[in-house]
Parts: C-alpha cells; structure tokens; sequence
C-alpha cells in the first residue's frame, strides 16, 4: 500500500494556471480548444525536448489547457519543431508535415529553429525551420522555459 | 413504437456520455498522479475538432479503410440501441441477445483489423496481429460467464436476465454471479483495450495494441474511431452494471420512469469508470504474453461460475 | 442470509486457491493465503452460528489465529530471509495450469456429487470447495520450483481438509482441529529451517537441487 | 409419378449424358457442355430434395436393375435436405467450372476430369436416395471413386498430387471398408437389408451389437467427413485437387459422412446409449480445435479453408452429439434445437465454403500462387472476388450478419441450456463443450481476417500478385450465385425451419425445434429468440447511414503516403505476412502445435557483433499425422516388404499357390 501513502503524501504538484490568453492565433479558431501536439527534433541539441517534455510534466500539466501530445502526425495539429534544420532531416520533416491534416500549424521551438542559433552555418545545418515548412509561430530561449512553451501552445488552445 | 423511441433515446445517450466519461476517466488519473487534469468535456472538443478536420487515404489503401470507422460506429450505436440499458423491454428484443451483442462488438474489431492490415504499413499489421489474438482469447471467458448468466434465467435475452436480476435480489449476489462478474470484468478490460492489456495512453508505437491500428487514421475518420472507441468503453461497463446491479432499470416504457433510470445508469456508469481508471494508476502494462496468462485465469473463473451456478442452482 | 453469506466464503475460499495458482509474486500468494485463512475462518464462524455451538466457536477462533495470522507470519519471515525468491518458478506454464485448475475443480465437483446428494443441505453443497482446495493444493506443491510454494501447497491442502470437516459434517472435534494445526506448524518450522539451510548451502532454494545430494 | 422420381430421374439422365458430352465433343466447348450438365444435374437433385423436405416422399425397389439385391431408392426429409445440399454447391460448381476449366484441354479440363465431374455429383445425390444397404455401399464407392479420379486430374502438374491421391485413396478405402463391415453386421442382426427392416429392428438390437454397428460406421463416416484425428487426407486432397473439385468435396460430399452418422444413429439405430455420443461429441471437441488452430497458422489458403472445414465438421458433430444427448435425456425439445443447429450448419458451411473455395481457384488461376505470403493487394485488382470472398469470409467467421452466426447461435444455445436430467455428464461436458465452441469461433475470426487481411487487403507481395486479373465472367456468376445463397440463409434462416422440424420429428430424435419461426428464430425448448433480418438491417442501415451524414459534412478526404515515420517509402517487405499475423496465436498455442523454427544469423568477418543476414524458417508439421499416421504406415511397409519373400516372380511358384489353396478350401469342405 505505499502507492496510496505516496499519493496522500505529494497531493497535488501541478501549479496554480495562469489566466487563459487574451487573444487566440487566428489561424488556430477551427480547433476550438482541444490541440493535439507532435514533436520533430530536426537536429536540436535536446536541451528543448527536456523543456518540453518538462512542459507535459505534472509540475506544469499542459494536459488542463486541452493540449495533448499524440503518437502520429496524423493525429495532430501543431508540429513542434526544435533544432536548426540538419540536412538529413529536412526530408523527414516535410513528409511530417505533409502527413498532417488541414488545418495544420508548425511551432519553431527554441533559438535554434528559428534562426538556427549558435549552430547557423555548421556544414551539416541546412537552415532554420522556416526554410524547410511555413512556421506559424515561434517559441524563443535557448533553451524556452516549460512555461514559455506552455503559454505559447495555451494561444493555439485559447484555454 | 414508443420502444423504438426509447430505443433512439438510449444510443443517443450513450453516444453523448461516453465522451465524457472518458473525460472523467482522465480527470482522476489525473487526481492522482498530481496533476490538475483538463476538462470532462475536453473529448467532445477533440471530437468536435476532429470531425471539422480533413480524412486522409493513405495511397493504396481502398474502401476498406475509410469503411471500418463507420462499421465500427454502426455496430457499437446497434448495441448501444438495442442492450437493456433504460428498460428492459427494448425494440429490438432479438438483437439484445447477449451473444448476439457479443459478436456485434466483435464485428467491429474485425472491421479495424482488417483497416489497420489494408494501410499496409508495418503497425497497422502488429495492431490487427495483437488484437485479433486478444479477442480471440477473450471469447470463450464471455461467452462462459453469458452461461452462466443465463443458466439463472433460461435465456440468454439480455433483457430478461436484468429483469430477472431486478425482481430476485438474492439471484444477484450468489457466488456464482460474482464469479461471473469477476471474468467479464476481466474480459471488458481485454476487449476495451484498458490496463493491464493495453494502454490506451501509450505513444511508443512497439507496445500498442489498438492504437497501434488506427495510426493512419485522421480527422473525421479519427473521430469516428475515437467516439465508438469510448462508446464500447460505455457499453461494456453498462452491460457489467446492469448485469450484476440490475436495479434502477426501467420495466416499462414510461419517460419519467425512463428518466429516472437514466440517471441510474448515468451514476453507475461513473462509479465504475471512476474505479477502473483508480485500478489503472497501479497497475503496469502486461508483456503481450503474459496476457493469456490473465485471460486464462479470467476463463477459469467464468468456469467456475457456470459450474457453481449449475451445483447451487 | 447465513446460507448466502456462507455461499459468498465458499467462493472467496476456491478463488484465493485459484489465485495462488494465477499469480507469480509470491508475496501475494501468501496475501491470498491469508485471504484463504480468513475466509476458512469465516466458514467455521458461520457454522458455529448456525448450531449454536461454543466448542465450534472455539475452533474457529483457534482456526483464524493460526491461518490468517500465525502461519502468513512465518511464511513472510522466511520469504524475508531468502532474498533471491520473488518468484515462483512454476514447472507448468501458468496457463497451463489454470487449465489444469478448471479441470481439477471439474473432477471435484463430479466426485462430491454423492457427498451433495448425501445430505442436501446448503453447507454440505458448498463441500466441493473443499475438495477442490485439496486437489489444487495438491497440484500447486507438485508443480512448482520454490519451496515455499511446496509449503503452501501443504496449507492449502490442510486449508481443504478443513473446510471438507466442517461443512460435511458441520464442524470437526476441538482437540483433532488442534492436533492437525500443530503438526502443520511443526511442518512449517521444519521448512523453514530447511529454506534458510538451503539458501545459505546452494543460496537457492530450488528443491530440484536436493537431488545432487543423492549422488 | 412422384416429382421426387421425376426430378432424380431427370438427374441421374443428364449425368448420362453429360459424361458422354463430356467425353466426345471437342475441347473448346468441353467445359461448357460439362459445366452446363453438373449444373443441371445439381438444379434436378436440388428440386428432388426441395420436394422431399417439403414433405413429399418416395421409395421404389429396381429388383432386376442389379444383380442380387437390386437397388432401392428412398427419399425421406432428411434425404432431401442433403440432395438439395448436394445439388446447391453441384448447380453454383458447374456454372463455376465453365470459366475455371478454360479451353486449355488438360489439368481440369482433361476429358476424363470434365466428363467425371457430373457422374460424381450423381453418385452424391445417390448416396442420400439410397434405400438399402446394398445401394448405399454402392453409390458410397462411386462416389469414392469418382472423386478420386478428380483429385488426381492434374497430377503431370506435381508430384503432391499424387501423394495426395494416394493418401485419400488409401483413407476412403479403408473407411468404405469399416462402413461395409459396419452395415453388413446391422443388415445381419436386423435379418433385412433394407433400411425400413433395419429401422423397424433397430432399437431392439442388442447393445452390444447396436454399439459396434455405430462405433464402426462412425469411425467409416468420420473418416470421409475429414473429422481429427481421420483427418490427414482432407488438407492435402483439398489443397491439390483443382478448385473446383476441392468445392464439391469440402461443400458436398464431406457432409454425406454427416448424413451417414445421423442416418445410422438417430434413424435406423433409433437414438442409443449415453456413451456414443459423449464418443462423438469428443471427436466433435478435438476436430473444431485442431482444425482451427491448424487453419489459423496455415499460409497456405486452401490447406486452410481444408482445416477450416475440419473445424466446421467438428462442430457439426458436438451438435449432433448434443442431440443425442438431449434425446437420451428425455429432453426432445432441446435435442431438436440441437439437431437443428447441426444441420443448418451443415447447410451454411456447404454455402460459404463453396465460394471460398472458388474464390481460392480464381486467386490461384490468377495469380500462379496459394501462399498468402506472396499474395496481397488483390482487392484493387480483382474487386468482384474480393467482394464475393468477403460474403463467404464473414460467413465463415460466424459473425452477424453472416450466415454461420446464426447456426452457432443455435448450437450455443442448445449447449447453454442446462435441462433437468442431464445429470452430472451434461453438467461437466455442458461448459467444455460451450468455452471450445467460443474459442473455435474466436480463433476462426483471427484466422479469416489473416486470409481476408493478408490475401487480398494491403499491398502485393510478389511481382504475380501485383500482375493479377479479375477472372472471367461464368467464374464471378457461379460465385454471385453461391454468395446469393449465404446472404439468404444469413438474413431468412426462418424458411428452413419447417423443414428442420420435419426432419427432427421424423428421426424420433427430438420434436419440432424452430416453431412459427419466420423473420425471428424461435427456439420450442429455450426461451430465447434473434431475428437475423434485423441485425442485418441494422448493421448495414446505420453503416450506409453514418457513411453518408460522413461524406455530407465536412471537408473533402485526402490521399496521402501512409505515414512512414518520415524514413523513406515503405515497401512490400515491411507489410505484416500471414505468417508474422499468426505468430502470437502460435506462440499462444506453442504445446499443441509444436512448430519446427530456427533462426540462422550470419556474421561478417570482422566482428560478431555486426550481423550480415538473419534467416528464419518455420515449419508446422501436423502433429498428429507425424505421431499417429507415420509408425502406422512404417509398420505397414515393414509386412509389406515381408511378404515380398513370397513372390518370388517363378509361375510355377504362383500356381502351387494356388493349388494348396483351393486344396485346402476343399479339405475343410470336406472336413465340416
């Protein structure tokens, strides 16, 4: 029985939700509060994926916002994506994107995907995001605070 | 006729709260793994979201593919329809046979196996693979906890085996009875692809059962999916309620009296979702064979209720 | 009421001897040994109320403090001291063996027929259970590895004895009741000894291994 | 003149006449003469069997058309039940030949293969017609020959044919033999050879002889019904036959081993002891699940429509051993529902296993193949079969709205009820016998939705596959018409029902089961009811429904390439085969199975941890035919290479033979 001791124990760890956004990105209306979210890690150097992930942790629980990350692209209707664009992503990235239903929206995660940061020029970086698929809105920090990218999602959700 | 109203207004509500008993489901996993947990009605959003969303053919894939989501949805509102979940004196009373409903669900099964085998892609296969082999597995512990429910009755008419329950309390709560509800409660997990047989949350595609077949399913199609999905969640639990705690069930068809048992089933509805998504934050995924393991022991017990309920009878 | 209460502690007594067969952890299986020891112990308290009689009471009294409460005890003490087992390691695969379950309490329930039809009273019907119990127990210690599961197969077998005593014949003497306990838990002592003598000799204790001693 | 008599008569001369047509007119018109009198042959025995179930009997005695006995026909509601079985699949088989043979003028469309065809489907109509024993034995051998001339028709193709031929050869012989054995010793103790004497003298015979009459002709019976462990000519005579042939078998002349067992045991045995069919519902047990789970990992899709129909036949059989059951209970009412099921079973396996079986000929005249492996992708290239497939399939997984559903339905719910008097046997046997049927049927969905799912769904495995057409016209109409008969036992399985229960009062084997059943089934013993119609209705209503509310709102579907998680396009190779779909059943069921599978993984030079190539094989050997059928067979040829001593090859040899014999003959003429 320690589970149940350890739930009583922690209680609840989420914290207390900001106010909803004022304005939802018109290009999100359609999806009326629910966003399914999948994430490419076109080269990142993984500091965002922690971020991210940290975005969905209990602490931060994105799940109330109606955001929710999703096993397939075709489940989804944001694409996250972090990292400059190496080369041999940039095709797994398109067909990502491509294998997404209409409406669909792509959010550049971190400096890196929107201006390939410190790596801008490397012989294996091909560009930022917005090279390879349109960008609808973009997340700066190196590497974005959970928050930042929580709040960044909530304008999609309008929750 | 007013049956067949009765009837509508049954899979109407069944269509309307499975979404949202999803909704609570989540809600108290959430609870108590400490997080705050979104809406009940966030799977109506989704769902709402996702029938405005396009479908999407993957190239090579045929009628098959875009067939199975609505065959799926057909068999499971034909069930919610026709189970005596409001009154037991449904329209359709030869199709509220408990084999009947039985293989009805399992059509639906079928319909996606053979989509998630038509996409051609590697999971697709793996889901039909895994869940064709649990459904088979699963049949003969439902099919014996069906006898031994209906040794009780004489019938195997869903409908009368409630009534019966409903006016002979003591029939309820024999041993053999609770034998039974203990294997098909196994069973309903199986077949509601639940904890511990499959997690309905998982996003590593190499432990998916279902998910793992509706991968290429998008937009309405999706939705269609996702709300029979929830729908067979209901079902199965409001057959195990009304089975094993027949009361609240309306014997006539009058709207208050349907009212009321509305409500009844609304009620037992969420105490048992709310138990089994409790259950599910202890328990792990089973390794995929170690499931027979479960089913097996699941059989045994369906067994021992057709035997108890043959002995003590 | 009594009669389906009764019924109810039948049905608990075969399901935890059926769910010593199911599960792997043995841990739980001495949680459902313990469950089994209750549910014995409820049988007897029953009994003793439907005849009205103290000496049952006393029994199944006796009967709980020493099958839900000491035996559980000592078999935890030795699960303590063999680190190594979390296990069983079951000679038949455990779907196998639950088939073999729904077999055996097949077999159970033809042969007690008699015994039924013998005096049909709601407590003698409910034997069966009893005899299933023994036959599981039976299995249990003949196709598992770990010598704890020999021992607890030996409970259950005792468990079924007893449950048989009491509801064919609605309640055993005192003093055999007792006399039987107490060989039960010289036996338990004995193997648990032996347990720890085995870990600390092979640190195992698969009683395959006793066979080396031969040769 | 007795429209029964008229219709056989019409039958038996369109026979004539198509084997002479068969046998004369020239190669480009062959298979249609032949396909076209099959046909008619099968229409003629239907109408005969049609007139027989719907009460009008007939028997007649031909003294002088034989020597010794004669023949003597009797048709009676159970006979005609099996005629119109017999003359359904024949009529569909025929128009299906026509396309199927082709013009090519060899494998089946050899002059003997094509002139047999309907000569054999006469001999099965007889078979059910016949009125003694003598008649029986008779058309039986007929049949057994003519058939396996027809399982042979392709053997220059390969050397498994003729195994196959030799196998079923060899297993029909002996059965016919035990058969013989059987019904002489009947026609002896019951002093006549005609079935009325033998009906009138049944049930007073001694157990012990009724008992070794039963247990030899059942054993005969089984055998040609292809029930386990009697099984292992039925795989391979199925597999090799060509398919048309495979359909008549598997639809028509395996159910002639069920008519045999009802024949003997309910009707001219009059019911019997507990113990026979407690025999025969164990041998229904292990037929369904061997069959079933050899058919679930076969990828060869005619060996596994051959096990399925083991499986069919096993569940034939517990129906029929529940009814004698239930009769020996005293409890006719059940014993009719079950007797009922059994039959109707009978009839829907005859109907979807006849287009399944066609559909597995066109697949194979299309694309060259039988492995499910290779196959895949056929529903955009052969979409009408697929389609007809597809009737068959879901008929066949006895789920609604399918046709086997309902006959299962009806099984279950004999074997559900649990009746006063059938004592502890029915108590213990009652729960087995409903978990194998529940895991039969599960295992067969697993099992149709691999042959449906890998054969024809996704996309082609193998450059044949992908350069498959649909076949030609007469094929897709024979299996329209087969389809069209599934879809009517599915949706009015009512309209047998008078017949049914004419059948089952006049067996004395229980009373009448289906009641005033018309769109419902209505059970007289059980209390429960389904209406076939309705679900159907439903299930498809709400499916067109849904699918137009779909198309009409919302936005307009999209083709895309299915998600390859970004690496590349997939190809065939990464497709689930039959066998990788199979692989957790057969993991499941490791210990009946007992499959043979080794996994070679070769290392480069440079280091063993890098891998080159990884080979895997798996074989699934049939466990009983390996353990039981192989020492038999050594055993055998070990006497046979005994007695080659004495053939030494001198005549003389041969004639002192000869003379000690008759010698000795005449010594004990002499002697007595």
């Amino acid at each position: 029985m320690g589970l149940i001791d350890k739930i009583r124990s922690i209680g609840r760890v989420a914290e207390p939700a900001t106010e909803a956004p004022a304005q939802r990105l018109p290009a999100a209306a359609g999806l009326g509060g629910s966003v399914q979210v999948r994430h490419v890690d076109a080269g990142s150097c993984n500091g965002c994926e922690i971020e991210i992930g940290q975005a969905f942790s209990p602490v931060y629980d994105a799940e109330r916002h109606g955001l929710r990350l999703v096993a397939s692209p075709r489940h989804a209707d944001v694409l996250t994506v972090t990292g400059p664009v190496t080369l041999n992503m940039a095709e797994p990235l398109r067909t990502t994107y491509e294998a997404m239903p209409r409406p669909r929206m792509v959010a550049a995660v971190g400096d890196c995907a929107r201006d390939c940061g410190m790596f801008a020029g490397g012989y294996g970086v091909l560009g930022p995001v917005s090279d390879v698929v349109p960008v609808d809105m973009q997340v700066p920090g190196c590497p974005p605070e959970p928050a930042a990218i929580v709040a960044a999602l909530r304008s999609l959700s309008g929750r | 006729m007013s049956a067949w109203v009765a009837a509508c207004v049954q899979a109407g509500l069944v269509a309307a709260v499975a979404p949202l008993l999803v909704g609570f489901m989540r809600a108290v996993r959430a609870r108590l793994e400490g997080r705050a947990g979104g809406r009940l009605v966030q799977p109506w959003r989704d769902l709402r979201k996702l029938l405005r969303k396009e479908p999407i053919t993957p190239t090579g894939a045929g009628v098959v593919f875009t067939a199975a989501p609505v065959v799926l949805m057909a068999t499971s509102v034909l069930v919610a329809a026709a189970a005596p979940y409001l009154s037991t004196r449904g329209p359709l009373s030869g199709a509220a046979d408990l084999i009947v409903v039985v293989g009805l669900l399992l059509l639906g099964t079928v319909a996606l196996a053979l989509a998630g085998l038509e996409t051609g892609t590697a999971f697709g296969g793996m889901g039909a693979s895994r869940e064709m082999t649990i459904a088979a597995l699963v049949e003969p512990t439902l099919l014996l906890s069906v006898f031994a429910l209906s040794t009780r009755v004489g019938s195997t008419d869903l409908g009368a085996i409630v009534a019966a329950g409903a006016t002979d309390p003591a029939a309820v709560f024999t041993p053999a009875s609770a034998l039974a509800a203990a294997a098909l409660a196994i069973a309903v997990l199986a077949e509601a692809g639940r904890l511990p047989v499959d997690n309905p949350a998982t996003h590593l595609e190499l432990t998916m059962v279902h998910e793992a077949m509706v991968l290429e399913y998008a937009g309405r199609d999706l939705a269609l999916v996702e709300w029979a999905s929830a729908m067979r969640l209901s079902i199965m639990l409001g057959l195990l309620a009304n089975l094993f705690i027949p009361w609240g069930v309306a014997g006539s068809l009058h709207p208050a009296a349907l009212a009321l048992a509305a409500g009844v089933f609304v009620v037992k509805l969420t105490v048992l979702a709310g138990l089994l998504a409790a259950g599910e934050v202890f328990l792990a995924k089973l390794r995929l064979f170690r499931i027979p393991e479960l089913l097996a022991g699941s059989f045994v017990l369906g067994l021992l209720a057709v035997i108890t309920s043959a002995v003590l009878a | 009421m009594v009669d389906q209460l009764l019924n109810l502690s039948c049905g608990l007594f075969l399901l935890s001897a059926i769910g010593v067969l199911w599960r792997r952890e043995l841990s739980a299986l001495i949680a459902l040994l313990t469950v089994q020891g209750l549910a014995l112990t409820g049988i007897a308290v029953l009994l003793a109320v439907d005849h009205h009689s103290v000496e049952a009471a006393v029994v199944a009294v006796g009967v709980g403090l020493l099958k839900a409460g000491l035996l559980p005890w000592l078999l935890r003490r030795v699960l303590a001291r063999v680190p190594g087992a979390r296990e069983t390691a079951p000679l038949v695969n455990v779907s196998a063996s639950m088939l073999a379950a729904a077999a055996l309490v097949l077999l159970a329930y033809a042969a007690a027929r008699p015994l039924v039809a013998l005096a049909p009273s709601s407590t003698a019907r409910a034997a069966p259970v009893g005899v299933a119990v023994v036959l599981l127990g039976f299995f249990l210690a003949a196709t598992r590895r770990r010598a704890i599961s020999q021992i607890i197969g030996v409970l259950l077998i005792d468990n079924g004895i007893a449950a048989v005593a009491f509801l064919a014949t609605g309640g055993v003497p005192l003093v055999v009741e007792l006399g039987v306990s107490a060989d039960l838990l010289l036996a338990v002592l004995v193997l648990q000894v032996l347990t720890t003598r085995l870990h600390a000799a092979f640190g195992d204790t698969d009683l395959d291994e006793l066979r080396e001693l031969h040769d | 003149m007795n429209q029964v008599a008229t219709a056989l008569g019409v039958a038996f001369a369109v026979a004539g006449v198509g084997a002479l047509a068969g046998l004369v007119v020239p190669a480009r018109v062959r298979s249609a003469a032949a396909g076209a009198a099959t046909t008619g042959v099968g229409l003629a025995g239907a109408a005969a069997g049609l007139c027989a179930v719907s009460g009008t009997s007939w028997q007649v005695h031909l003294p002088n058309l034989l020597p010794l006995a004669g023949v003597s026909l009797a048709v009676d509601a159970l006979a005609g039940w099996f005629l119109l079985l017999v003359g359904g699949v024949a009529a569909v088989v025929g128009v299906y030949t026509v396309g199927y043979a082709g013009q090519s003028g060899h494998g089946p469309a050899s002059r003997t293969a094509l002139a047999m065809l309907p000569v054999f489907v006469a001999a099965m109509l007889l078979v059910p017609a016949a009125g003694s024993v003598s008649t029986f034995l008779l058309a039986w051998e007929l049949m057994a020959v003519t058939s396996l001339l027809l399982v042979l028709s392709e053997h220059r193709h390969s050397p498994a044919v003729r195994t196959a031929g030799l196998w079923y050869a060899a297993m029909t012989q002996a059965g016919f033999v035990v058969i013989l054995l059987g019904q002489a010793w009947l026609a002896a103790a019951a002093g006549g050879e005609s079935f009325a004497t033998i009906r009138a003298a049944g049930p007073g015979l001694s157990p012990v002889v009724s008992g070794g009459v039963f247990l030899l002709c059942v054993t005969g019976f089984a055998s040609k019904a292809g029930a386990v462990p009697l099984h292992p000519w039925l795989p391979r005579a199925h597999a090799e036959a060509p398919s048309n042939v495979s359909a008549l078998m598997s639809a028509a002349m395996v159910k002639l081993g069920v008519y045999g067992i009802v024949r003997v045991g309910f009707d001219l045995l009059g019911g019997g002891q507990r113990w026979w069919w407690l025999l025969l519902g164990a041998l229904g047990v292990v037929s369904a699940l061997y069959g079933i789970l050899q058919a679930a990992v076969a990828t060869d899709l005619k060996r596994l429509l051959a096990f399925s129909t083991s499986e069919n036949i096993g569940l034939i059989l517990l129906g029929l051993a529940a009814a004698g059951l239930w009769a020996e209970a005293g409890q006719p009412a059940v014993a009719g529902v079950a007797l009922a099921a059994a039959l109707l079973h009978a009839a829907n396996h005859a109907g979807f296993k006849s287009l399944l079986f066609c559909g597995a000929g066109s697949v194979l005249k299309a694309t060259g193949t039988r492995d499910l492996d290779e196959l895949g992708g056929l529903s955009r290239r052969m979409p009408a079969t697929t389609a007809l497939v597809t009737v068959g399939a879901l008929g066949a997984a006895a789920l609604p709205p399918g046709n086997g559903f309902v006959s299962e339905w009806l099984l279950l719910q004999a074997l559900l009820h649990q009746a006063p008097g059938g004592g502890t046997v029915m108590i213990v046997a009652a729960p087995v016998a409903v978990a194998v049927v529940a895991l039969t049927a599960g295992v067969g969905v697993a099992t149709y939705v691999k042959a449906l799912g890998t054969g024809f769904l996704a996309r082609p495995r193998s450059t044949a596959a992908g350069r498959a057409v649909e076949s030609p016209r007469s094929m897709l109409a024979g299996m329209g018409l087969a389809a069209t008969v599934c879809i009517g036992l599915a949706v009015v399985p009512g309209v047998a029902a008078p017949a049914l229960d004419r059948i089952a009062t006049g067996l004395r084997a229980g009373s009448a089961p289906l009641p005033s059943s018309g769109v419902d089934v209505r059970l007289s013993g059980v209390a429960s009811t389904i209406s076939p119609l309705w679900i159907a209705v439903g299930v498809v209503g709400l499916t067109v429904g849904f699918a137009a509310l779909a198309r009409a709102v919302g936005r307009a579907r999209r083709r895309a390439a299915p998600w390859d998680c970004g690496d590349g396009p997939l190809t065939a190779r990464m497709e689930y085969t039959a066998t990788s779909f199979a692989e957790p059943l057969q993991r499941v069921f490791d210990n009946v199975l007992a499959p043979e599978q080794d996994v070679d993984v070769t290392h480069p030079a440079e280091s063993a941890y890098l891998v080159r190539a990884v080979q895997y094989r798996r074989r699934l050997p049939d466990r009983i035919e390996a353990r039981l059928y192989r020492p038999l067979i050594a055993a055998v040829e070990k006497v046979g290479r005994a007695a080659r001593v004495l053939a030494t090859g001198s005549v003389h040899r041969y004639l002192a033979y000869m003379l000690t014999a008759l010698v000795a003959v005449l010594v004990a003429g002499v002697i007595r």
